[in-house]
C-alpha cells in the first residue's frame, strides 16, 4: 500500500481523518488542560498563602 | 407524639399546604390562567409562523401541541419553589416534622392541579383548531392525561437542584428538557399512531411506567435537593 | 427531662465559608431553662452557627446533639421541638396574617386553629389580620413572623436578629415573652446589635469569633 | 451501613494526592503503548471491510468512544452514590472531575457517528432512538457540568449533582437497548455476541484494543483532573500548604 | 453641573451600565450560554415530537426557528430588569441624575448582546440541521439581525410594566407575543419567500421601520413604566 | 447657598396607604445643616413620609420642593444632591464590593474610581473588596451599601433605617460620619428604632402618626 492510497483511503479520506483528526484534538486538549489548571492553582495558591501570612503579621503586631 | 397522631398530623399538613398553594394561585388568579395562555399562544404561532395549510397543520398537530405543553409546563416550575425559597417558607418546610418528601409531593400535586389540568382541558380544543381528528384528540387527553405529571414531577426535581443558584431559570431548562423528550417523543408517537388507526397501548404503558417510578421518586429526590438548596 | 442528656448540645464543631474560618472547636451544652446570647461584629459567624444548630447548614467538623442522639437521627423529635426564625420572615405576602400563621401552625405539627387571632392581638396587630402582608410595613411583617412564638409549644427557640425593625414597644414585648419562656424551662439562643434584657433564668454569652463563653449575673 | 474506617482513610484527600501521584506514570505508558498498538492494528494490519470499505475505519474512534460514554457516566453515578451515602470527599471528587471528560468522549461519539453516517446512511444525523439518547446522555453531561460550575460550595455541588447523575442514569439502558426495542438504522449489537461474533477477527482485535486503551487514559486523566482540584478543595490543609509550597516556580 | 458635562456623565453612566451588565452575563458564564441552550433544545424538540423527514423539516424550519428565537427573546427578558428590582438598584436608576431612559437603553443593548447576538450566530447552523438551503440561511440571519433587537426593545416594555407584579412572568408573555406577532409574521415569511427565490426587501424594510421605530419609543416608553413599577 | 429657598421644604403633605390615613397636612423645612428624625410605631408611615421626600411616591396631597423648586421640575438637581437608602440595599449579590461602588458612584454621576477602596476600608471591610456580596453576612451586605456615604457629595441624605443589622462598631463609625456631614451644611433624614446620638447641629424630631415636630437640645 503506497501511502498516497493510505491517505486516501478508498475515496472515505475526509471521513475517516476528521474522525481521526477531532479525536487527537479533543482528547489531546482534554489530557494536557488539567496541567495548565494545577499550575494555575498553585500560583492562586501560593499568593494567597502569602497575603494570609502578612495579614497574620500584621495583626499580631 | 405517637405514631399514628404523627401520621395523621402529617396528612393535615400536606392538606394544609395543598390548600395554601391553590389559595395562592386563586389570590394571583389572572396568573392561575398563564400557563394556559402560553399553551394556546404557543400552539397559534404555528399556523401564523409556518403556514395555514390543513394537511400541514394536521400533520404538525401533534408534535406542535405536544411541545408547547412541555414549555408550558416547563416554564410554570418556577412557580413551584421560587417563591417559598425567597421568603423563607422553605427552610421552615425542611425544618418541620413531617417528611420533606409528602410535603414537596403536595406542593408538586397542587402545581399539576394549577397547570397540567386546565392544559389537558384545553388541548381538544387545540386539537379541532389544528385539524386533529377525533382519534387523535383522544389520545392527545390520554397521553396528556399520564404525561403531564410525569413533567411537574420530574421538573420539580430540576427546580429543587437550581434555586439556590441566582437566575437559575436557563439551567432548569439544560436539566430538565433532556428528561422530558422521552414523554415527548412517545407521546407524539401515540397520537401519530391513533391517527393512522394503530395501537397506542405500548406508549401507553411506557408513559403509565414513567408516571409510577416518577411519583416514587421524584418526591424523594426534590426532597433531597431542596434540602441542599437551603443550605 | 433533667438528666445528663438533656438539651442542645454543640461538640466541638467548626464553620468554614468560603475558604475562611470562622470558629473552631466550638463546645456547649444548652439545657433547659437557659438562655444563650451570640454576639459578635458583623461577620463573625452568628448566622452560620444558629443555622447548624437548627440542622440548616453542616458543620465542617463536629455534631449537634438534642436529648444526646445526633439532630439528624431524631429529626422527628428534634423538629417537634424547634423554632428557628431568620433573616428570612417565611412570610407570604399574599396571603393575610392569619392565612400566613395557619400554615406556619400546620407545618409545625400543631392542628388547632384557635389562637391565631389572639396571638395577633399580643403582637400588636390588631385589625391588620385581614389584610394581604404586602402591604403591612417593615415591622409589622417582622410581628407576624414573631406571632409564631405565642402559638408553639417548641421548646427550643432560636432566633436572628428578631428585633430588626421592631419599635421600642414589641421589643419589650419580646423581652417579657422571653423571660416567660425560659421560666417554664425553654431554651433560647438569640442574636441580636442591640442590647437584650431579660429578667430571669441562667444567661450564657457566647462571643465570636473567639468562641469565648461566659455566664451573665 | 458503614464502611470500615479504612476505607474513609485509604481515600482520604492527601492519601489519594500521593498515591495518584504515583499511579499516573503508569497509566499514561500503558495508555500510549496500547494506543499505538491499536492505532497501528486498526489502520494498517486489519483488512478493508467487504461492504464499506475503508470508511469502517472510524470504528476504532466511534466505538470505543461510545462505550466510554456510557462507562464514565455509570463510574460518575456510582461513585456520587457512595459520595452521597458515606460522604467520602473523593468520590464527590472523582465525580465531577470525570464530567469533562465523558462529555469530550460523548461528543467524540457524536461526531464521528455522524461523519460515519454519510457515507452509510447517506445523512449526517437521524431522530433514531440510538442516536437520540446519545444527544441526551451529553445534554445530561453537560447539565452536571453547568450546576457544578453554579454550586459554589463543593460539598453541596456534589450532593446536588449526584440527585442528578442518579435520575439521569434511566438513560443508559435506554442508549443500550435502544437498537432493539425500536427499529433502527443503527447497528446492533456486534460485538457483545461472543458465540457468534459477527465481526472479524482482524477487525475485532484492535477494537478491543483501542478500547483498552480509551480506558487507560481515562484513567491517567481523570486522576490528573483530580490532583488539581484537590489541591483547590483542600487548600485551608495544612498539608496542601506544604505541597503548594513545595513545588517549584 | 453644565450641560455639555452633565451630558458626558451621562455617557459615562450609559457606558458603565452595560460594561456592568456584561460583566454579570460574564459572571454567570454557563448562564450566558443559555438563552442559546434554550434556543438549541426547542428547535431540536421538533424533529423529535413531529417528524425527521428532510422535506417536513425543510417547510416548518423558517417557523420553527423564528419561533424558538421569540420564546428564547421572550423567556430571557426576566434577567432584564426583575433582579435590579428587587435589589433596590432600579430606585437608585430612578433617582439618578441621568436620563432614565438612556440608563434604560443601556440595559436593553446589553440584553440584547448577550442574547441576540448568540442566537443570529447560532442560526445557521440550526438551519443546516433543518436542512435549510443557503438563501433561506442568509435570509434567517438577516431577518434575525433586525428582528432580535426589537424582541429585545419591546420586550423591555413588558417587562417594565408587569416588574412589579408578583410572578408577573406569565402576564408577560401575554402582553409582549402580540406585539412579536408581526416580526415573527415578516421574518418567516422573508425566509419562505427567499427559498423559493423571491424579492425579500419589503420584509426586510418592514423589519427596519420597526426596528428604528422600537429603539426612538421603547427606552421611553420602559423608563415611565418602570417608573410606575418602582413606585 | 442659604437663602430663603434653600433645603428641601414639605408642604402640607397627605398620604394615605391601602384607604389608610397615615398623615396629613404636614409641612416641614429641612435646610443645611440640619437633621431631621423621623419617629414612630411599626406602621406610622416612617418609610412612606422617606419615599415621597425622595420622589420615589407621590403625596397624595401637597407637594416637595427643592430649593424652591417642586422635585419632579428639578429633577437633575435635586437627585445630583440626594442620596437615598432605603430598605433594600441596591448590592448586586454577583458583583464585589468595589464593582458594586463603582456602579453606584457612576449612577450617581460622578466618575473618579479612586476613593472606592478608601470608603471600603473605612466601614471595616478591608480584605473583602474583592469577594462577591452574596458571600458577605447581612451586616456586611449593609456596610457595602453604606459606603456611598464616603463617596458622595450629595447634600442632602434620607437613610431609611440604617442601622439594620449593623454591630455598635459600625454604628458609632456611622454616627460619627453624620454628625461631619452636618457640621458641614449637609442635610439628614434619618429613620431608625434604635437610639440615635448625633453631637452636633440643629436635630428636629417628627414623631408620627402625630406629626407633632420637636427641635432637640
Ligand atoms: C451520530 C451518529 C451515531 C451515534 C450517536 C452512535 C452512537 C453509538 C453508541 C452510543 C454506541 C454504543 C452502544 C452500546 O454499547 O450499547 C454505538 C455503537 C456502535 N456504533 Fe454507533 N452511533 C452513530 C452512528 C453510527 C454509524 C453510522 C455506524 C455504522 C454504520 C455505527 C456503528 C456502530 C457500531 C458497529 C457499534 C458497536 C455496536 C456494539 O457492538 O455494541 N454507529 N454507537
Ligand atoms: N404597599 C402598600 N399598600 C398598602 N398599604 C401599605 C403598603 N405598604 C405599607 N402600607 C401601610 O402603610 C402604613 C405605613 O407603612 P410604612 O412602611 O410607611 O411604615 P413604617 O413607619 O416605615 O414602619 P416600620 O417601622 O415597620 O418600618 C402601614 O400601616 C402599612 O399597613
Ligand atoms: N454564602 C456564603 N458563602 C461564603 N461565605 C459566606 C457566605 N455567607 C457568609 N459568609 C461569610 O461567613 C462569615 C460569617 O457570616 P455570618 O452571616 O454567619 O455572619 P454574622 O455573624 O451573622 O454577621 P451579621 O452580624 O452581619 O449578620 C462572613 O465573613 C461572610 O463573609
Ligand atoms: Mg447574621
Ligand atoms: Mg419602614
Amino acid at each position: 500500500m503506497s501511502p498516497s492510497e493510505f491517505f486516501h483511503m478508498g475515496g472515505y479520506a475526509v471521513y475517516v481523518w476528521s474522525s481521526y483528526g477531532l479525536a487527537l484534538v479533543l482528547l489531546g486538549w482534554v489530557l494536557i488542560s488539567p496541567v495548565f489548571t494545577k499550575k494555575s492553582i498553585i500560583k492562586e495558591l501560593k499568593m494567597k498563602y502569602r497575603q494570609q501570612e502578612r495579614q497574620r503579621q500584621e495583626d499580631s503586631r | 407524639m405517637s405514631a399514628p397522631e404523627q401520621i395523621s398530623s402529617t396528612m393535615g399538613a400536606f392538606i394544609a399546604l395543598i390548600k395554601r398553594d391553590l389559595m395562592l394561585s386563586y389570590r394571583h388568579r389572572n396568573e392561575l390562567l398563564n400557563p394556559l395562555l402560553f399553551f394556546v399562544i404557543v400552539v397559534t404561532l404555528f399556523p401564523l409562523g409556518v403556514s395555514p395549510e390543513k394537511q400541514l397543520l394536521q400533520t404538525m398537530a401533534p408534535g406542535v401541541i405536544w411541545v408547547a405543553a412541555l414549555l408550558a409546563a416547563m416554564l410554570s416550575l418556577d412557580t413551584l419553589f421560587k417563591s417559598d425559597y425567597e421568603d423563607g417558607t422553605l427552610e421552615q418546610m425542611m425544618l418541620s416534622p413531617h417528611s420533606n418528601a409528602v410535603l414537596v409531593l403536595a406542593k408538586i400535586i397542587s402545581h399539576w392541579l394549577v397547570t397540567g389540568v386546565p392544559i389537558i382541558l384545553m388541548a381538544p380544543l387545540l386539537g379541532l383548531f389544528m385539524f386533529l381528528p377525533w382519534d387523535g384528540i383522544a389520545a392527545l387527553m390520554l397521553t396528556l392525561l399520564l404525561g403531564t405529571p410525569v413533567l411537574s414531577l420530574v421538573g420539580a426535581i430540576g427546580m429543587a437542584l437550581t434555586l439556590g443558584l441566582n437566575r437559575g431559570g436557563m439551567l432548569l431548562s439544560l436539566l430538565v428538557l433532556p428528561l422530558y423528550i422521552p414523554v415527548l417523543i412517545f407521546s407524539a408517537s401515540a397520537v401519530d399512531a391513533s391517527m393512522a388507526g394503530l395501537d397506542i397501548n405500548g406508549q401507553l404503558y411506557f408513559l403509565g411506567a414513567l408516571l409510577v417510578l416518577s411519583i416514587t421518586l421524584a418526591p424523594l429526590a426534590a426532597a433531597t435537593s431542596l434540602k441542599i438548596s437551603v443550605e | 427531662m433533667t438528666d445528663a442528656a438533656a438539651g442542645l448540645h454543640l461538640k466541638s464543631i467548626s464553620c468554614t465559608r468560603g475558604y475562611r474560618d470562622l470558629f473552631t472547636g466550638l463546645d456547649f451544652r444548652l439545657c433547659p431553662g437557659q438562655a444563650l446570647r451570640v454576639e459578635g461584629k458583623n461577620g463573625s459567624g452568628k448566622t452560620s452557627l444558629l443555622r447548624i444548630m437548627a440542622g440548616l447548614a453542616q458543620p465542617l467538623e463536629g455534631e449537634v446533639l438534642w436529648q444526646g442522639r445526633k439532630i439528624h437521627h431524631s429529626e422527628s423529635d428534634y423538629f417537634q421541638n424547634l423554632l428557628f426564625l431568620g433573616h428570612r420572615a417565611a412570610i407570604k405576602f399574599e396571603l393575610t396574617a392569619i392565612e400566613n400563621l395557619c400554615m406556619a401552625k400546620s407545618l409545625h405539627g400543631s392542628k388547632s386553629e384557635n389562637g391565631i387571632e389572639e396571638a395577633l392581638y399580643q403582637v400588636g396587630l390588631y385589625g391588620f389580620e385581614e389584610i394581604p402582608c404586602a402591604q403591612l410595613s417593615a415591622g409589622q411583617k417582622r410581628r407576624v413572623a414573631l406571632a409564631q412564638l405565642f402559638l408553639t409549644r417548641a421548646k427550643c427557640w432560636i432566633l436572628d436578629e428578631p428585633y430588626t425593625s421592631l419599635d421600642v414597644n414589641a421589643v419589650a414585648m419580646l423581652e417579657k415573652l422571653f423571660t416567660q419562656h425560659i421560666d417554664n424551662g425553654g431554651m433560647l439562643v438569640i442574636t441580636s446589635h442591640q442590647p437584650i434584657t431579660l429578667q430571669a433564668g441562667e444567661q450564657h454569652r457566647l462571643v465570636l469569633p473567639k468562641t469565648r463563653l461566659e455566664r451573665l449575673e | 451501613m458503614k464502611l470500615p474506617a479504612i476505607v474513609h482513610k485509604f481515600s482520604s484527600p492527601k492519601n489519594f494526592y500521593t498515591m495518584s501521584g504515583k499511579m499516573i506514570p503508569w497509566f499514561m505508558w500503558s495508555f500510549l503503548i496500547t494506543l499505538f498498538a491499536g492505532l497501528y492494528y486498526g489502520l494498517f494490519v486489519a483488512p478493508p471491510d467487504y461492504q464499506q470499505g475503508e470508511s469502517y475505519r472510524i470504528m476504532y474512534i466511534h466505538v470505543p468512544a461510545a462505550w466510554m460514554s456510557m462507562f464514565i457516566y455509570m463510574v460518575m453515578a456510582i461513585s456520587a452514590s457512595v459520595g452521597l451515602i458515606w460522604r467520602i470527599k473523593t468520590a464527590d471528587l472523582m465525580a465531577s472531575v470525570s464530567a469533562p471528560i465523558g462529555a469530550a468522549f460523548t461528543f467524540l461519539a457524536l461526531v464521528t457517528g455522524s461523519l460515519w453516517g454519510k457515507p452509510m446512511w447517506g445523512t449526517y444525523w437521524v431522530w433514531d432512538a440510538r442516536l437520540t439518547s446519545e444527544l441526551i446522555l451529553l445534554f445530561l453531561y453537560l447539565g452536571f457540568i453547568a450546576l457544578q460550575a453554579a454550586i459554589e460550595d463543593p460539598r453541596n455541588a456534589a450532593r446536588a449533582g449526584a440527585v442528578l447523575l442518579i435520575v439521569g442514569v434511566v438513560n443508559i439502558p435506554i442508549i443500550h437497548y435502544s437498537v432493539e426495542w425500536w427499529s433502527t438504522l443503527h447497528q446492533g449489537a456486534t460485538v457483545g455476541k461472543f458465540d457468534k461474533p459477527s465481526m472479524h477477527i482482524s477487525m475485532l482485535i484492535p477494537l478491543l484494543v483501542m478500547a483498552t486503551s480509551f480506558k487507560l487514559y481515562y484513567a491517567a486523566s481523570v486522576l490528573m483532573r483530580a490532583r488539581g482540584e484537590i489541591l483547590r478543595r483542600e487548600q485551608n490543609t495544612r498539608w496542601v500548604k506544604e505541597v503548594v509550597e513545595n513545588e517549584s516556580k
